[in-house]
This record gives C-alpha cells, structure tokens and sequence, in this order.
C-alpha cells in the first residue's frame, strides 16, 4: 500500500484562548480519505483535538468542514485530489457559525430553521437509476436501457439533504445577513412544497420563503449549488420558489 | 409556533422594483450613452447643444425617466448593501425612509437642473 | 426523595436508547460521549434496519428480536426509515438450497417473507443480476444511525436527561468497592470535573475493555472491524442480501443516493485508527457484483470500516461470536454500582436499552415500567436546538 | 459554553472574499464592487452637471477639459464598468425568474464576452474622435 506523508495546518480553538492553526504530518494510504487524516492526528498526535464525524459515507453529514477555504465532506474527499503534494493541507470549521472548539461549530441556528422549513427527510423514491450526486459521476457509468420499477413511488427514500450545513457556509449572503434563511431550508421548503397540493400548506410555506430575509435575500451567487456535496441544487430551488411567488403576485391581482 | 424568521411583506415588491428598474436602465442607459456621447460631436455636447437637445421634448421625459430609474436602482442597491450590516427591524424601517428621503432630493435636483437648463 | 443519577458513558445507540428508557422511567441521567454523537461503531453501520432474515436460520433469539424490533422502531420513528422491505436472492445452486431452511427459518420466527416470481423480482430491482434463481421478500428497512441516536437523545433531554459530547471519561471515583462518579474531561475546554453517579452504565462499544479498565474491571471484549464500501450511485431500493447464511459482503444496503456494500470481519488492535485493507475492499466490490452486476461499472464515493464490539468466546471464529448483546454487573467483579453493556444491533439497541433499564431499576431499587415501545420519539433536529 | 464569534464587520466583508471560490461568487462580488462605483459615479455626473447651471462658459471649459486622453481613458473605464455590471444584472435577472438557472455561469461568460466586444468597439469609437 502507497502512502502518502500529508502535513495539515488545522484551526484551533479552546475556550479562553486565542485560536490559531497547528501543524501536523501524518501518513495515510494514498487512497485515504480527508476524515482518514484527520482520524490519524487525533488517534497519534493529539488527542485533544475536536472535530465531527460519524457515518463516513455522506449520509450523516456531521464531518463538514473547510478544506483550503472550500465547504467539503472530509468523509468523501480524497486526500490526493485536495492535496497539492506540497503545502500543508489546510482544515478550517465551517463559516457563519459560532465555533465551539477546534473543527466543531454550533449548528443551532442551522437547526433551527430546518425545524422551521418542515421538510420531513423521508420522500417518495426517485428514479434509482446511476442516482448521481455529480455530474462526473454519472459519465462514468455507462448508460444502458433500464427498465424502471413501473411504481416507483410505492418505494420511499431518504432526502438528498444530508443537513451538513456546507451551503449555509458557502453562502455570501448567509455571511453578511445573520437572519437570511439560508440556502438549506429554502430547499426544504421547495421540497415540502412539491409534496403539498393543499392550498392552505402551499400558502404557508410559500409565506415562509418570502420576506426580506427569505428567497428575496439571495444574491445569485450560486455557491450553495456549487458547495453541496449532495447535489441538492439549493440555488435552483430559490429561483424556482421566487418563480412561483412572483407569478402567484400578478395572478392574485 | 412563533416562527423566529418572520417575514417582511415589502421584500418582493424591493426585488421587482430593483429588476424592473435595472430592465428599464440597460434601455435608457443605451440611449443617454449613445446620445450624449457617441453622436454628439467629440464625445460631448457643447452649452448649446445640451439646450436645444434637452427641449426636445421626447427627450426631455427619456432622460427624466432615466434619471427616476438610475436612483432608484442605486438606492436599492445601497439599501441591500446596507441591509448587511444587520439593521434591526425598526432601524430597517428608518434606512428605507432615509434612502427614500435621498432619492426624492436626488430625483428633485435633477428636475430643478433641467427646469433651470430649459429656461 | 430525589430520583437516582445514572451515568452513562457513550452516546452510541446503546447510550442513547438507554439514555432515552432511564430518563422516561425519571431517572436522572447524564450521558457522556468523547466525541459527537455517534462517531464510533454505530455511526459507520451498515444502516440496515434488520427484518431479522439474516438471523433466522442460524440464530432464532436474534431473529425474533429484530423483527420485534423493527416493528417497534417503525411506531416510534416513522421518519427516520426508508421501508422498502429488502430481498434475500439466491444466486447459486448452494443459495438455492438454502431456499427452503430460510423459509422454514423466517417462520419459525414469525418475521413475513414472500417468494417472488424470478421476472418479478426483476422488475422490481432492475439491476439485481438478471441469473437469479429465486427471490424472498422481507420486511427490513433502512435507518440512518446518526439520526436514529440524536432522536433518542432529544427526546431523553425532553425528559430531562443531560447530554454531554465532547467529554471524556478519565477515571472513576470508588470508594472502597463501589463506584461512586467518574471523572469527565470537557474536551473542548480541556477542563476537568468530577460527576457524582449512583450507578455507571457502560456504554463505550469496542472502547468499553478500555473504559472498565479505568475501573479495575477487565472485559473479554474483542474489537472486531468491518469494511464498507459506498457506491456513487443508488443501484437498489430494496436491501439486497444474499440468500445463505451470512458470510463476507452478502449485502448492498441502499440509502439516500447510495448503495452500500458490506461487510468483512478481522480482529483489530486499536478500534481508534484502523487501516482499511485494500484487498477487503476488493473483495467488497467482487462480492456486490454478485449480487448487482453495475457494482463493477460504479464510481466508488467512500470507504468505511469501524470496530464492533464482539465479545470473545475461547475458540471461535469472529464471526461465529454472539451477536446478541451481553450485560455485565460488575458487582461480580467486586465492584458495584457498575455495569457494562456491549455486543448487539442498532436495530434491536431499544430492546437492549430496555433490559438495562430493569437492571438498573433492580439494582437501584426503582419499580417503574418501560414505556419506550410506544412513545413516538422528537424529532432529532430539536437534539442541536 | 462559550463559543467563538467573529466580528460583524469580518463577516460583512466576507462578500468580497472570492478566493477558491467558483464562478458565481466572482460575478456577485463584481456586481456589487461595480455597483458601489457606479453610485459613486452616479452622484460625480450629478455634480458635474450643476456647472450647466452656472452657465456656458463654465460648462463648455468642462467639455474641454474632458476631452482630454486621460479623461477618455477614465470613460472607458466607466463603460467597462457599466457594462459588466448591467450584463451580469440581465444574468441576476433572468436566473431570479428561474430562468437559464442551470446554464448560470455560461451564461455569465458569454455575457462578459458580449460586454468585452462592446468595450472594444466603443473604446476604439471614443478614442478615434
């Protein structure tokens, strides 16, 4: 097995002190995760270092974090493909929240408005065909004719969503408005909308995207679709959303 | 349940305004450019060409226009520049009226220039 | 008079769904994990929510308890289930020939199962390798361990529980024979504290040697690690597992806009780091496309193994060891008020918990009844509010 | 628990911050940065302007002043500015409508290419009177 011998500059911080970045070099098999490394400083360098992980897998989306600056799922990025062979790999918790230790954030506030958004995380299934979550990961698969389960919806699944918080994070918006409703529950309430047909839900939820801080507040810069590792589309959602509510205006008078 | 994102009935109307108004200047930006500075000999126009030009009177309500557009625009564009800075509720309220404010004296300045230019 | 302190160490599923049936019985309960929820065994878990067909030839008592389990969980946790029910398919003749002892398994141990017609099962699975031989349908399901604890745990906090993450456990306080508190570490402030317990419960999954060892106590507990590999893409709906009795990589669970392909069994030193063998992975791939012949074509998203905590018995094989879950009243090892609980499935950590909880009502004298069968959890996301 | 916090104003200027960041932040931040400048700019004009109240001769040593090079440099900057701006808000436009959302950033391109072929033109137009 080919290893790999990858220095990691990574944030800090303890209560009562000034935070600050700490350098270690661990060595992982070159098909190593980021959550790998981060693994390996803790169980062999520092035991005191906080950080967030449980599934490994992109499904619980606890390990968010910043790779190099960029929102990413440590549990699904390789080491080789983030690492330039040189500089220390930098690991930072993510934006727009409060840190509480070291890679740990307080997602309270995340939290808190997908309570509010009521998006339950199970849904009828999709098509389970090459289901992609990138584009380049589709390509790969060779595309041959499937017949589909002729009712698919009898089949339920989970939400895309993994509630990783990286599209709050991402947000330019999210940075500078503290009560913007972020990127993840407006494509809640997208999906909680496409579940409804009944007029009062529709309204409701339709009321709670609009306002100022609501989809009005979204400045396009389309960082949320670009950061998701779940291929979620947040951006989508609030055009789709604004769509709606721009249309159900003129027809109202 | 209270829900803390509660929300504001102005924010549609602010998005569509801003839209509309930024539609509407690519428009009469074209033409005030074009007009002003590319057929007017040598880039600009002279004392007496902006006069006479001003007293056309189609041009006279295009360049108004333009100008109730082009504030309006910016001041929306502040507005949500400023909203960054995490206004509360109220002293949300008071930076529409204030810009609002700005705007009326901006739009005002402008007649009152044209009205002297006129005359 | 006030209510007993429990102290529980790990918020894993046996944590949390005690955590959960202690604070419902009024119990004051404390539940200390070293990191966030779930980061140790259950939540890299395979995330099958077990009909109890994978038991019900070898291993009756597990078999009934899982679909005991199952039917319970899907009362109190609605939500957090994918219920698509999961297929045991016979690709070889010696699968073929399992065929009628499966049966005959599932019911004995009243868990449904249903023979489907070869092209209909093809139908329903597109994917599934169109050599079949036979098809049984089955209710298991899918759950996402994460979620499954944080659910337990606000409910718990509902109830008045305390949950602390980030805190370790770095000794205990005894007196004479008995423990009496433990002794935390915030990890995030790196400072100390002493909490008082009138009983420790012992939670830690494959870390739990270590933690009793920090009591004096020795566990004959074995870490055993297992490889996962997640596909890129969904190529199932159903759970797909292979009809015989359960051996390396004999499943592809899906979930959410994957599949995942498990699992290997190797006996592990340190349950903190371990090194995933590639030729485990391999053979991961190799067995899935067994069962899902796209296995092969499909981008590979991650890889995962963790330890479980297998408890030995002199002589077997890993795999051969109890997979239901063992208690240990310490007051055996001459010291009291301390108790370890470790082995089993997330899918059966409510009934686990339950039998806890009635120790722990023995020992402390409690008379009250579980209630946790019928109690419809919170909803997870109130666990970070 | 105490928690680290950072300060409002690191956070406001986080909005300018587009390093790593893909193509979308870039085209937000240069909306606004354009936008700033073409307030600034807006109010200048205005200002400017009131020399026609005081008249001709006021006025027309104006134009001649700004007829020099570097004023016509400074021209070219505002059209480049205006046309950026106002291209990329026929983007913010159209994408807050649901419309062309998935084609976002070739749309971005292929606006900025639009407005670096109408800058040219224009320069070489202003620069030959």
């Amino acid at each position: 097995m080919n290893m790999l011998e990858v220095p990691l500059e990574i944030f800090r911080y303890k209560e009562g002190e000034p935070p600050h970045h700490d350098t270690f070099t661990v060595q992982v098999p070159e098909t190593a995760h980021v959550i790998d490394a981060i693994d390996a400083v803790w169980a062999m360098h520092d035991r005191s270092l906080v950080f967030r992980r449980a599934c490994h897998h992109s499904s619980c989306g606890s390990c968010s974090l910043r790779v190099n600056g960029v929102e990413m799922l440590p549990c699904i990025t390789r080491v080789k493909d983030v690492w330039d062979g040189r500089a220390p790999l930098r690991l930072d918790p993510l934006r727009n929240f409060p840190v509480v230790s070291d890679l740990v954030v307080d997602l309270s506030s995340f939290f808190q408005r997908m309570s509010a958004a009521e998006m339950t995380i199970t849904c009828d299934a999709e098509s389970s065909l090459p289901l992609s979550v990138d584009d380049f990961a589709v390509s790969k698969i060779p595309s041959r004719a499937v017949e589909l389960p002729v009712n698919l919806s009898r089949f339920n699944r989970f939400e895309n969503c993994i509630e990783c918080a990286i599209c709050m994070s991402a947000c330019p918006t999210m940075a500078t408005d503290e009560k913007f409703f972020g990127p993840a529950a407006l494509a809640a309430i997208f999906r909680a909308r496409q579940k409804t047909d009944s007029p009062a839900d529709v309204a409701h939820l339709l009321s709670l995207a609009d306002g100022e801080h609501g989809v009005w507040r979204c400045h396009s810069a389309f960082e949320c679709t670009a950061a998701c590792p779940q291929a979620v589309d947040p951006a989508g959602k609030i055009m789709a959303l604004r769509r709606e509510l721009i249309t159900r205006r003129f027809k109202k008078r | 349940m209270d829900n803390p994102f509660a929300k504001e009935p102005k924010a549609t109307t602010a998005w569509l305004w801003q839209v509309f108004t930024g539609i509407g200047l690519v428009i009469l930006l074209g033409m005030h450019f074009i007009a002003n500075h590319f057929i007017a000999r040598g880039g600009l126009r002279d004392f007496a060409d902006v006069v006479a030009y001003l007293r056309n009177p189609i041009v006279l309500v295009l360049e108004l226009l333009f100008l109730l557009f082009v504030t309006t625009h910016a001041l929306l564009g502040v507005r949500a520049i400023l909203l960054d800075l995490g206004f509360s509720g109220r002293a949300e309220k008071r930076l529409s009226r204030l810009l609002t404010g700005v705007g009326v004296l901006t739009v005002g300045y402008g007649v009152w220039l044209t009205w002297i230019i006129i005359h | 008079m006030r209510s007993p302190q429990v102290l529980i160490v790990g918020a894993g599923s046996t944590g949390a769904a005690t955590a959960h049936d202690l604070a419902l019985r009024g119990f004051r309960v404390t539940v200390i994990e070293r990191g966030e929820v779930a980061s140790g065994t259950t939540g890299r878990n395979h995330c099958l929510l077990h009909s109890g067909g994978r038991y019900c030839v070898t291993d009756h008592e597990s078999a009934i308890e899982c679909i005991d389990e199952n039917l319970i969980l899907r009362k109190i946790m609605p939500d957090l289930l994918e219920l698509n029910d999961g297929l045991f398919v016979a690709i070889s003749e010696s699968d073929l020939a399992f065929k009628e002892r499966f049966l005959e398994g599932c019911a004995t141990c009243h868990i449904p199962a249903r023979d489907i017609p070869v092209k209909e099962v093809l139908a329903m699975e597109p994917f599934l390798n169109p050599g079949v031989l036979a098809a049984i349908q089955v209710p298991d399901g899918v759950f996402e361990p994460f979620r499954f604890c944080l659910a337990f745990l606000a409910t718990a906090r509902l109830h008045g529980a305390d949950v602390r993450t980030y805190s370790e456990v770095i000794g205990f306080v005894r007196s004479t024979n008995c423990v009496t508190g433990v002794k935390v570490q915030d990890r995030r402030t790196g400072k100390s504290e002493t909490i008082g317990a009138d009983l420790v419960v012992n939670a830690a999954g494959p870390w739990a040697a270590e933690i009793a060892a920090k009591a004096g106590v020795r566990i004959p507990e074995v870490p055993t690690a297992g490889v996962m590999v997640a596909l890129d893409c969904r190529l199932n709906n159903m759970v797909v597992n292979r009809l015989n009795k359960p051996s390396d990589g004999d499943i592809v669970v899906p979930q959410r806009a994957t599949s995942v392909i498990g699992t290997t069994s190797w006996v592990v030193e340190n349950p903190d780091l371990i090194s995933i063998p590639p030729e485990h992975v391999a053979r991961m791939i190799r067995q899935g496309e067994q069962l899902l012949p796209e296995v092969r074509n499909a981008p590979m998203r991650a890889k995962m193994a963790v330890a479980r905590p297998l408890i030995a018995r002199p002589g077997e094989d890993a795999r051969q060891v109890s997979r239901t879950f063992e208690c240990f009243d310490h007051a055996s090892d001459g010291v009291n008020g301390f108790i370890t609980i470790a082995g089993g499935k997330t899918t059966t950590a409510r009934a686990m918990a339950e039998r806890v909880a009635d120790i722990v009502c023995k020992k402390l004298d409690v008379d009250t009844p579980c209630t946790t069968r019928e109690l419809p959890l919170a909803s997870y996301r109130l666990f970070y509010q | 628990m105490a928690t680290l916090n950072y300060s409002r104003i690191r956070r406001t200027g986080r909005w300018v911050d587009v390093r790593r960041r893909k193509l979308g932040m870039w085209a937000y931040a240069l909306n606004r940065i354009t936008g700033i400048g073409l307030v600034v700019y807006l109010y200048l004009h205005l200002g400017v302007l009131s020399m026609l109240a005081h008249g001709q001769s006021s006025w027309d040593s104006f134009t001649a002043l700004a007829r020099s090079p570097f004023y016509l440099a400074l021209d070219v900057i505002l059209l480049a500015i205006i046309l950026i701006h106002g291209l990329n808000g026929i983007r913010v436009a159209l994408t807050g409508f649901d419309i062309g959302v998935r084609v976002q950033k070739r749309l971005f391109v292929i606006l900025m290419l639009i407005a670096a072929a109408a800058l040219v033109v224009a320069a070489a137009k202003i620069f030959a009177v």
